[in-house]
C-alpha cells in the first residue's frame, strides 16, 4: 500500500535569503565600524580635545608602527602561516644597521660603514629575517610557530648581544627622518602607511598574487592543485613580513630618537589581538587588511580615550581589557558569526 | 567516440602517440605501495575508465597523472612529449584537468572566485564583476543553480562538486580526468554531466572517468582499465569485457555479484514515528512510520529536503515543529539523545562529520561506544581493538590494520569506518546518508548486506540516497520533493518512476 | 599644523586658574612606584599646584610618548615624567622643547634632548654602597652572587656597572656570578638554587631590586636552611636596593643585612618641586641645595638634582625619616 | 587489439610494511629524547655538579609551575582550543585569594576570611576564570584567542586594581605549605606534578572522556556527530586549565614566598613553546602530554647549563633561543614528520 502526497506545484526553487557570500564578508570587514564610531562618541564626550586634528594626527601616528606589523602578520595569517618574530625585527634591523654604520664611541660595532646605507641595511635585515624564517618553515618542513618563536628569542638576543644592551641614540640623519618628516601637514609615517596599506588592500584584493594568499590559506593543497606555487608566494609573504617589520622599526627609530633594546618587545601580542580583533582569522584564508587596519584604529582610540579620561593606573589595565572584550562582542553581535 | 583502440603496451608505431601514458609507474607511501609498475596509456579523443576496489591505486595514479605527486620510477607523457617539470605547474595545467575525489574547493572564497582560481585575469587587476558575470555564464552553461558571488564554503557537498567539475571542464584542455565525479551527484546531475561529457568527447577530447558505478562505464567509456591491489589487470574495451567479468578482474574472484534477495517485514508496532516533523525551508510536515527491520529509502533532487530531515534525526539539526519517536518515547535534542534513544547515523559527508583524521580506525569506530570498552570510563586498548577488528573483518575494510590512522584509507574504506561506527551501537533505527559514495562494487554489497542483516535483526533502516542500486535494498522509497514527501513507492518500481518522481514531474505512475 | 593652545585647562577645577602640570606614572607594578604614585597627590596638595589626573605608561615608551602627546594636547604645562627607556624619549623631549613645556625626569637621566631637571638617585652609587658593605662584611674574598636587573634599563646597567668596577677594584679576591633576570623573581630564584648547588660557598648576595627578589631570595635560602643570624657562620650576607618596608622588617629579623633605600617620596616631593619652580620661570644652577643634595651639571646643560639614597643597615633601619618607614604600617 | 594481464591468482596484498600509525605517534612522543640525551651529556661536561641530586631536584622544582601551565595548555591545545590567560590566573588565583585573607594593613582588601580559605578560594578563582573563557568562547562563539588575550589583560589588570600593583608578602601558612613541603624527600611540588601528569596521561590515553578531547580536536563536526558532547567536554577542559593555572600560582607563591604584581607575567609564551616543543599542534588533536613534558624539562636543562656555563648576559638570549632552535631540528630529523 503506497500514499502519495499531493503534489506542490514545481514553484521555484525554495528561495534563498541567506545573504551571499561576499556581502556576508564585507559585513566581516565592517564589523568594528560600529565600534569605532562608538568610541568616536565617547571620545569626543570625555574631552573635546578628543577631536582636535592634532590629537586624531597623535593618534594616528602613534599607530603606524604597529599598523604595519599589522599589515604583515594580516598577510601572513591569511597565507595561514604565523609569525611571531616581527616584533623582535623591529628592534634588530634598525640596531644592526645603526651599529654598522655610527663609531663605535656611539656604541658602534665599529665598522663604521657609509650612513646612507643605514636604510638599505635595516631593510636587508628584514628581508633577511624573512627570508630565513620562510626557508625554515617552507622548506624544512619546520613548525612556524616553533620556528618564530625561536627566532623571537635569537633575534632580541643578537640585538642584545651586538649592543650589550645599550640604547643607541646616535641616528644617522637619514634614519631619523621617515619617523619625523612631515609631509603636506601630516607625518610622513602616516602617509607611508595609508599607502602601503592601500597596496597591500589591492594586491590581496586585486591581484592574481594577492588572491593566490588567500587561497593558500583556504586549502594548501587546492591552491597547489590549481597551479598556484605554494611555497615560493609563502617565501614572498613571509619576505615582505620582514621587510614591513623592518620599515616599522625605521619609523619607531626615528619618532622616538633611538632605537632601545627593547624595541618592539611585547608588540607581538597587540599585534596579533588588532588583526584577530579585526576578523583575521588564526586558520587562515579569512579576513582583510581593511579590517585589520579597523582593529588598529580601535585599540589606538581605545589607548587614547582612557589617557585623556584620566583612569586611575590602579585600574586602567582592566578597563583596557575589559573594553576590548566588549568591543569583541559589539562586533560578534553585528556580524551575527561565530569567530573563530 | 573513437572506435580504433589501440594496445595498452604499444606496439603501434604507426599509431599516433597516445594522448596520456604512463610507463612502469611506481608509487609507495612509506612502506605502502599504492602503485606497482602500472602502465597506461591512452588514445586521445577516447574516454577511458579507470576501475577497481577501494585503495587500489586510482586516485593516486591521478596524482600522479596531475604532476600533484612525483611517480618514485616510471614516467608519464603527453602526447609523446615528457611531461613537465615537476615544479611547473602551470605546464601541467596546460596539459591535464582534473577534478578531484577529494574536494579542492576553498569555502572561503567566492564560487567564481573558486571557479577561476588563479586565473582570475589575464594579467592587471581583477575586475570582481566581470569575473561573476564570466562565472554565472559558465555555471548557466553546466547547469548548476547558485549563485556565483555566494561563498563556496555555504554550498552543499553537490553543489561544491558540481562546481569543480564546472571548473574542470572549463580550463579548455584536450585532457580531463575526473576521479569519481559522480559519488555525490543525483541522477539528472549524472545526466547532465554525461551529456557534456559526450559533447566533449565528439569534441576530441579525451577523459580518464573514475567511477564504482559500473553501468556509468559502459554508459560513456570507450576503455577499461582496471587495477587491483596496486597492480595494473588489464586494458580492454568496454564492449569486450561484461559486467561480471570487469567484477571479477576488480576482486580477483569469479564470484558473481549476488541479487537483491526479496525479504519481508514482519508486522510489529513502529520503532520510529515522525508526526508532522517541520524544519523552516528544508522541509514541512513529515508524517512517517518505521516498522522494526523495514529499510525505508528517501530520495529526492538536491534541496529536497530529505538530507536535512536525516541529519534531524541524527541529531544533528533540530526541528522546528513535529515529533520524533523511538518505540513510542519521544527522542530529545542532539547526537546523544539520538543515541541512548537507538538511533545510529551516517552522517552525509565523510571528511567533514565522519572521521577524526588522525585517529586510529580502531578508535573513529568505537567513538560512540567508549563507555562499553572498560569499566568506569576507560577504555581497555585491547577491548577496543577486538572490537574493532571484528569491525575490520565485518565490513571488509582495507586497512593496514584497527591501529593505522583513518586519514591513510582510500575514500570507499574511510566510509565503511562510517559505517562501522554508526552499526557500533546496535541501533534501533539506522539512519543513512549517501551511505556507498565512493565505494567500489564488492564493498557496497558487503556494506549494503551489513545494513540488511542489521535491518533482518530488526533495526529500522531509513537510507537517504539518489543511488537506484541502493534503494533497491528497500522495502519502499519515499520520494521528496521540495521538503514534502511527494511519492511512496514500494518495491517493484522501476527507475523511470522515481527518476520522474525525483523531478516532480509526476506522481500518478507512483502510486499503485 | 594644531591648535593645542586654544584647548587647554584639563585637570581639577579647584586649581583652574593655575596652569596644569601633568605627572605620568612608569607602571603600577611595582611596590616603589606605588609608594611613588602615593606620594604624588599628597606633596600636590601642599604645594598647591593644579595636578592633572596621572597618567600611567606601563613601562612602555610608546605609551609613555603617546600619553605625553595627549596631556600636551589638554593644555599641560610642565611634565614630570621616568623614562625608563632613556634612549627613546629624545624627540618627544625635542616635541615637548619646542612647546616650551619644561619636563622634570625623575629617577632616569634622557641621553639625549632637553629636560628642566633630572631628579635622580645615584644608580652607580647603590651598585657601589652595596659592594662596600659586602667587601667588608666578607672580609674581601668569598663568592657572592648578583642578581642583575636587564641589561636594557640603565638603572639596572648603572648598579651593575659600578658594582662590577667596585668590587674589580677594592675586592679582586671576591668572586661575582652575574645573573641576568629580566626583573623576574623566578629567574633569580631559580638561578639562586643552580648557584647553591654548584657553590655550596657563597657568602653574598646582591640584589638590585628589593620589590621583586626579596621574597624569592629568602624563600629559597630558608629551604635550605640558610636563614640564620649574621653571628652564624652559615649566615649569608644580603644587600637590598629599594628600602621597601619588607626589606626593613627583614632587616630588623636579621634575615638581610642592608638596602638601599631609594627615596620614593624625596622623588615625588622633588618633582613637584622642580614642576611648580618650572612653571613659575625660576632656574637652578650646579651646586648644594637647602635640601642635603647637590645639582650637578651633566651635560649639554641638563641639571641633576642627586638626592640622597641612604644604606639602611641594623643601624638605622628604625629611622622615622625614612620613606620605608612613613608607608602601610 | 588488446591485452589483458595474466590474472594474478588472488595472492596476498603487496606486503605493507610500513610504520603502524602507533608506533609513529609514539616515536614523535620520543622525538626529544636524543635532545635531552644531548642536553644531559653537555650538563654533565659543563659542571659535574650538573649531575648532583640537589641540582636535579631543583631543575625539576623549578619547572613544576610551568609544567602546570604546559599540562593546561596542552590539553586545551589537544582539544583544538586556545588559553593565553592561564598566565594572569597563575598571579590573580593566589593575589585575590591572599588578599581576601589577611589584613588591610598587609594590604588585603579588608575581609580578613579564615585563613584555612586562601586554597580553595585560589582554586575557585582559577575554576570560575575557566569557566567564564569556556563560557564565552562555547556559549557566545568568539573567537577563543581573542577572549582569551582579552582575558589575559583583564585578570592581570584586575589584580593590580586590587591588590594596588603591590607584591603581597603576608602569607597565610597554608599558601606558603604546598611550595615548600618536602615529601619523601622530594619537594612536594614536584609530586604534585608528577601524579597529575600521570593523571592526565592516563585520563587523556585510556579514558573515554580523555579520547573525546582528541576526537573534538581532531574534527569538532565528527565527535558532534558522535555523540560526543562537544561544549560540555571542552568546558570541563577550560575549566581545569583554570584550576591548574591556580594551582601552578599556588605552588609559585609558595615557593617564591610572595604575590607578585607580575606573577607569571609572560609565562605564556615559555608555555606554548615546551607544549609545541614537545609535539602538541596548534591545529588541536594531535601531541601528547609526556611529549609537552619532555618539552617542559628541554626548557629547563637549557636554563640550567646556561646558569651553570655562567653565559656572559649580554649574549644568553641569543644562545638560549639559538639552543631552542636547534633542538627542534633534532626533534624533526629524530622523527623525519614535517610539523605544523
Ligand atoms: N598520502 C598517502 N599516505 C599514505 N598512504 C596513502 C596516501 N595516499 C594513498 N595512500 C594509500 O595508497 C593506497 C591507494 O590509495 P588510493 O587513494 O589511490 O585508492 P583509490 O583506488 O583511489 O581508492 P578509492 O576508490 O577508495 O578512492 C591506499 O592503500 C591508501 O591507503
Ligand atoms: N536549518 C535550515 N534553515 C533554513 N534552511 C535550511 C536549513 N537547512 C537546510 N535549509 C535549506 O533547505 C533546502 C534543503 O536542504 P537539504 O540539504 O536538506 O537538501 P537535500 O535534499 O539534502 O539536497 P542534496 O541532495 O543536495 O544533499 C536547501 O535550500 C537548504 O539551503
Ligand atoms: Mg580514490
Ligand atoms: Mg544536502
Amino acid at each position: 500500500m503506497t500514499t502519495t502526497a499531493p503534489v506542490s506545484p514545481p514553484e521555484a526553487p525554495v528561495a534563498r535569503r541567506r545573504l551571499t557570500g561576499p556581502r556576508l564578508a564585507r559585513m566581516r570587514d565592517l564589523a568594528l565600524v560600529p565600534a569605532i564610531i562608538v568610541l568616536v562618541l565617547v571620545g569626543a564626550l570625555i574631552d573635546p580635545v578628543f577631536l582636535s586634528s592634532a590629537n586624531i594626527t597623535n593618534v594616528l601616528q602613534q599607530q603606524t608602527e604597529l599598523s604595519l606589523l599589522v599589515l604583515a602578520e594580516a598577510i601572513i595569517l591569511i597565507g595561514g602561516r604565523f609569525d611571531l618574530s616581527l616584533e623582535s625585527t623591529v628592534g634588530l634591523a634598525p640596531a644592526l644597521a645603526v651599529a654598522l654604520v655610527i663609531p663605535a664611541a656611539s656604541n658602534g660595532i665599529g665598522t663604521e660603514w657609509a650612513s646612507y646605507l643605514a636604510i638599505p641595511l635595516c631593510l636587508l635585515v628584514g628581508l633577511a629575517v624573512g627570508a630565513f624564517n620562510g626557508l625554515l618553515i617552507l622548506r624544512f618542513g619546520l613548525s612556524a610557530f616553533i620556528v618564530t618563536l625561536g627566532m623571537l628569542i635569537v633575534l632580541r638576543g643578537l640585538q642584545i648581544g651586538i649592543t650589550g644592551g645599550q640604547n643607541l641614540f646616535e641616528l644617522p640623519m637619514s634614519v631619523l627622518y621617515l619617523g619625523n618628516a612631515v609631509w603636506l601637514g601630516l607625518p610622513a609615517s602616516i602617509w607611508i602607511c595609508g599607502i602601503l596599506f592601500a597596496i597591500g588592500i589591492a594586491v590581496l584584493g586585486f591581484f592574481r598574487h594577492g588572491r593566490a594568499v588567500y587561497a593558500i590559506g583556504g586549502n594548501r593543497d587546492a591552491a597547489r592543485a590549481a597551479g598556484i606555487r605554494v611555497d615560493r608566494v609563502m617565501w614572498t609573504v613571509f619576505i615582505v613580513g620582514g621587510l614591513l617589520a623592518a620599515l616599522a622599526g625605521l619609523l619607531m627609530t626615528g619618532r622616538l630618537g633611538s632605537v632601545a633594546a627593547a624595541q618592539g618587545d611585547g608588540m607581538i601580542f597587540t599585534v596579533f589581538a588588532a588583526a584577530v580583533i579585526g576578523g583575521v582569522s588564526m586558520e587562515g584564508g579569512k579576513g582583510t587588511l581593511f579590517g585589520a587596519l579597523c582593529g588598529v584604529i580601535v585599540l589606538g582610540l581605545i589607548n587614547n580615550i582612557l589617557t585623556l579620561a584620566g583612569v586611575s593606573a590602579q585600574w586602567i589595565q582592566a578597563i583596557y581589557g575589559l573594553i576590548i572584550l566588549v568591543a569583541l562582542m559589539l562586533a560578534r553581535l553585528t556580524t551575527g558569526k561565530a569567530q573563530d | 567516440m573513437t572506435d580504433v583502440l589501440t594496445d595498452a603496451a604499444g606496439s603501434g608505431a604507426a599509431a599516433p602517440p597516445p594522448a596520456v601514458s604512463a610507463h612502469e609507474i611506481t608509487k609507495r607511501f612509506g612502506a605502502t605501495t599504492a602503485l606497482s609498475e602500472v602502465s597506461v596509456s591512452i588514445q586521445a579523443g577516447t574516454t577511458h575508465a579507470l576501475v577497481g576496489r577501494n585503495g587500489a591505486g586510482k586516485s593516486t595514479l591521478v596524482s600522479v597523472l596531475t604532476g600533484l605527486q612525483r611517480a618514485d620510477e616510471g614516467t608519464v607523457a603527453f602526447g609523446g612529449a615528457p611531461a613537465p617539470a615537476p615544479s611547473d605547474r602551470d605546464g601541467w595545467r596546460r596539459q591535464v584537468a582534473c577534478v578531484y575525489q577529494r574536494s579542492t574547493i576553498i569555502p572561503a572564497l567566492s564560487v567564481a572566485e573558486n571557479l577561476f582560481l588563479n586565473r582570475q585575469t589575464d594579467g592587471g587587476p581583477i575586475k570582481w564583476g566581470g569575473l561573476r558575470r564570466r562565472a554565472g555564464a559558465l555555471l548557466e552553461e553546466y547547469g548548476v543553480d547558485v549563485d556565483p558571488g555566494a561563498l563556496a564554503g555555504d554550498l552543499n557537498v553537490e553543489q561544491r562538486q558540481l562546481v569543480e567539475i564546472a571548473r574542470a571542464l572549463s580550463l579548455g584542455t584536450r585532457f580531463i580526468i575526473l576521479d569519481e565525479p559522480t559519488a555525490r551527484l543525483d541522477a539528472t546531475a549524472i545526466e547532465r554531466l554525461f551529456g557534456r561529457m559526450r559533447t566533449l568527447a565528439a569534441a576530441g577530447v579525451t577523459m580518464l572517468f573514475i567511477s564504482h558505478h559500473l553501468r556509468e562505464v559502459y554508459e560513456v567509456c570507450d576503455t577499461v582499465t582496471v587495477l587491483r591491489d596496486a597492480r595494473w589487470v588489464l586494458t580492454e574495451p568496454v564492449s569486450a569485457v561484461g559486467h561480471d567479468a570487469l567484477v571479477a578482474a576488480m576482486t580477483g574472484e569469479a564470484v558473481k555479484l549476488t541479487e537483491v534477495a526479496p525479504r519481508s517485514v514482519p508486522d510489529a508496532p513502529p520503532v520510529l514515528s515522525l508526526r508532522a516533523l517541520t524544519l523552516g525551508d528544508a522541509y514541512t510536515g513529515i508524517d512517517l512510520d518505521l516498522r522494526p527491520g523495514e529499510m525505508v529509502g528517501v530520495t529526492g533532487s538536491g534541496s529536497s529536503g530529505k538530507v536535512s530531515l536525516a541529519e534531524t534525526l541524527g541529531g544533528l539539526r533540530r526541528a522546528d515543529s513535529g515529533s520524533v519517536s523511538v518505540s513510542g518515547s519521544a527522542v530529545g535534542v542532539g547526537v546523544p539523545a539520538a543515541l541512548r534513544a537507538g538511533i545510529g547515523l551516517v552522517p552525509e559527508d565523510r571528511h567533514r562529520e565522519g572521521l577524526v583524521p588522525l585517529l586510529s580506525v580502531a578508535e573513529n569506530a568505537t567513538l560512540p561506544i567508549g563507555d562499553r570498552l572498560g569499566p568506569a570510563g576507560v577504555v581497555v586498548p585491547r577491548r577496543r581493538t577486538a572490537v574493532a577488528e571484528e569491525m575490520v573483518r565485518r565490513y571488509d575494510i582495507r586497512t593496514e590494520s584497527a591501529a593505522a590512522p583513518v586519514a591513510s584509507l582510500s575514500g570507499g574504506n574511510a566510509q565503511k569506518v562510517v559505517l562501522a561506527r554508526a552499526l557500533s551501537t546496535d541501533p534501533r533505527v539506522l539512519v543513512l546518508i549517501n551511505p556507498t559514495a565512493g565505494v567500489d562494487v564488492r564493498s557496497k554489497e558487503s556494506l549494503l548486506g551489513a545494513v540488511r542483516s542489521a535491518a533482518d535483526q530488526g533495526t529500522g533502516v531509513l537510507m537517504v540516497s539518489d543511488e537506484l542500486d541502493d534503494l533497491r535494498h528497500c522495502d519502499r522509497v519515499l520520494v521528496m520533493f521540495h521538503g514534502r514527501v511527494t511519492a511512496t513507492l514500494s518495491r517493484g518500481w522501476d527507475d523511470a518512476q522515481v527518476v520522474a518522481a525525483v523531478e516532480g514531474v509526476t506522481s500518478e505512475g507512483a502510486s499503485s | 599644523s594644531s591648535d593645542t593652545g586654544s584647548t587647554g585647562g584639563g585637570g581639577t577645577d579647584a586649581g583652574a586658574a593655575k596652569p596644569p602640570i601633568a605627572v605620568d606614572l612608569p607602571r603600577a607594578d611595582s611596590d616603589f612606584w606605588n609608594s611613588y604614585a602615593k606620594y604624588i597627590p599628597e606633596y600636590a596638595k601642599e604645594s598647591d599646584i593644579n595636578l592633572m589626573t596621572p597618567t600611567n605608561s606601563q613601562n612602555d615608551i610608546a605609551k609613555l610618548v603617546a600619553n605625553a602627546q595627549a596631556v600636551t594636547a589638554q593644555g599641560a604645562k610642565a611634565i614630570v615624567m621616568a623614562p625608563q627607556d632613556t634612549g627613546a624619549i629624545a624627540s618627544t623631549l625635542t616635541m615637548l622643547e619646542s612647546k616650551k613645556i619644561p619636563v622634570i625626569s625623575v629617577d632616569t637621566r634622557p641621553d639625549k634632548g632637553k629636560v628642566f631637571m633630572v631628579v635622580r638617585a645615584d644608580n652607580r652609587a647603590y651598585g657601589q654602597k652595596a659592594c662596600e658593605f659586602l667587601g667588608e662584611k666578607l672580609g674581601g674574598k668569598g663568592k657572592v652572587i648578583e642578581f642583575q636587573g636587564s641589561l636594557s634599563s640603565v638603572n639596572g646597567r648603572d648598579r651593575s656597572e659600578a658594582f662590577a668596577e667596585c668590587m674589580k677594584t677594592k675586592f679582586p679576591d671576591i668572586t661575582i656570578f652575574e645573573e641576568p633576570t629580566e626583573w623576574e623573581g623566578t629567574k633569580a630564584a631559580a638561578a639562586l638554587q643552580t648557584r647553591l648547588a654548584q657553590h655550596p660557598d657563597i657568602k653574598g648576595v646582591y640584589m638590585q631590586a628589593g620589590g621583586v627578589f626579596l621574597a624569592p631570595t629568602l624563600q629559597v635560602l630558608k629551604s635550605k636552611n640558610l636563614l640564620v643570624p649574621p653571628t652564624d657562620p652559615k649566615h649569608i650576607f644580603i644587600v637590598s636596593n629599594d628600602g621597601i618596608p619588607q626589606e626593613f622588617e627583614a632587616i630588623r629579623k636579621g634575615e638581610i643585612d642592608a638596602t638601599v633605600s631609594q627615596p620614593a617620596d624625596l622623588y615625588a616631593k622633588y618633582a613637584i618641586y622642580y614642576a611648580k619652580a618650572a612653571v613659575e620661570g625660576k632656574t637652578f644652577t650646579p651646586g648644594p641645595t637647602e635640601h642635603d643634595s647637590t645639582i650637578i651639571d651633566v651635560g649639554n646643560g641638563v641639571l641633576e638634582d642627586q638626592l640622597p639614597a641612604p644604606l639602611v643597615t641594623k643601624d638605622n633601619v628604625d629611622d622615622a625619616s625614612l620613606w620605608g618607614n612613613q608607608i602601610g604600617k
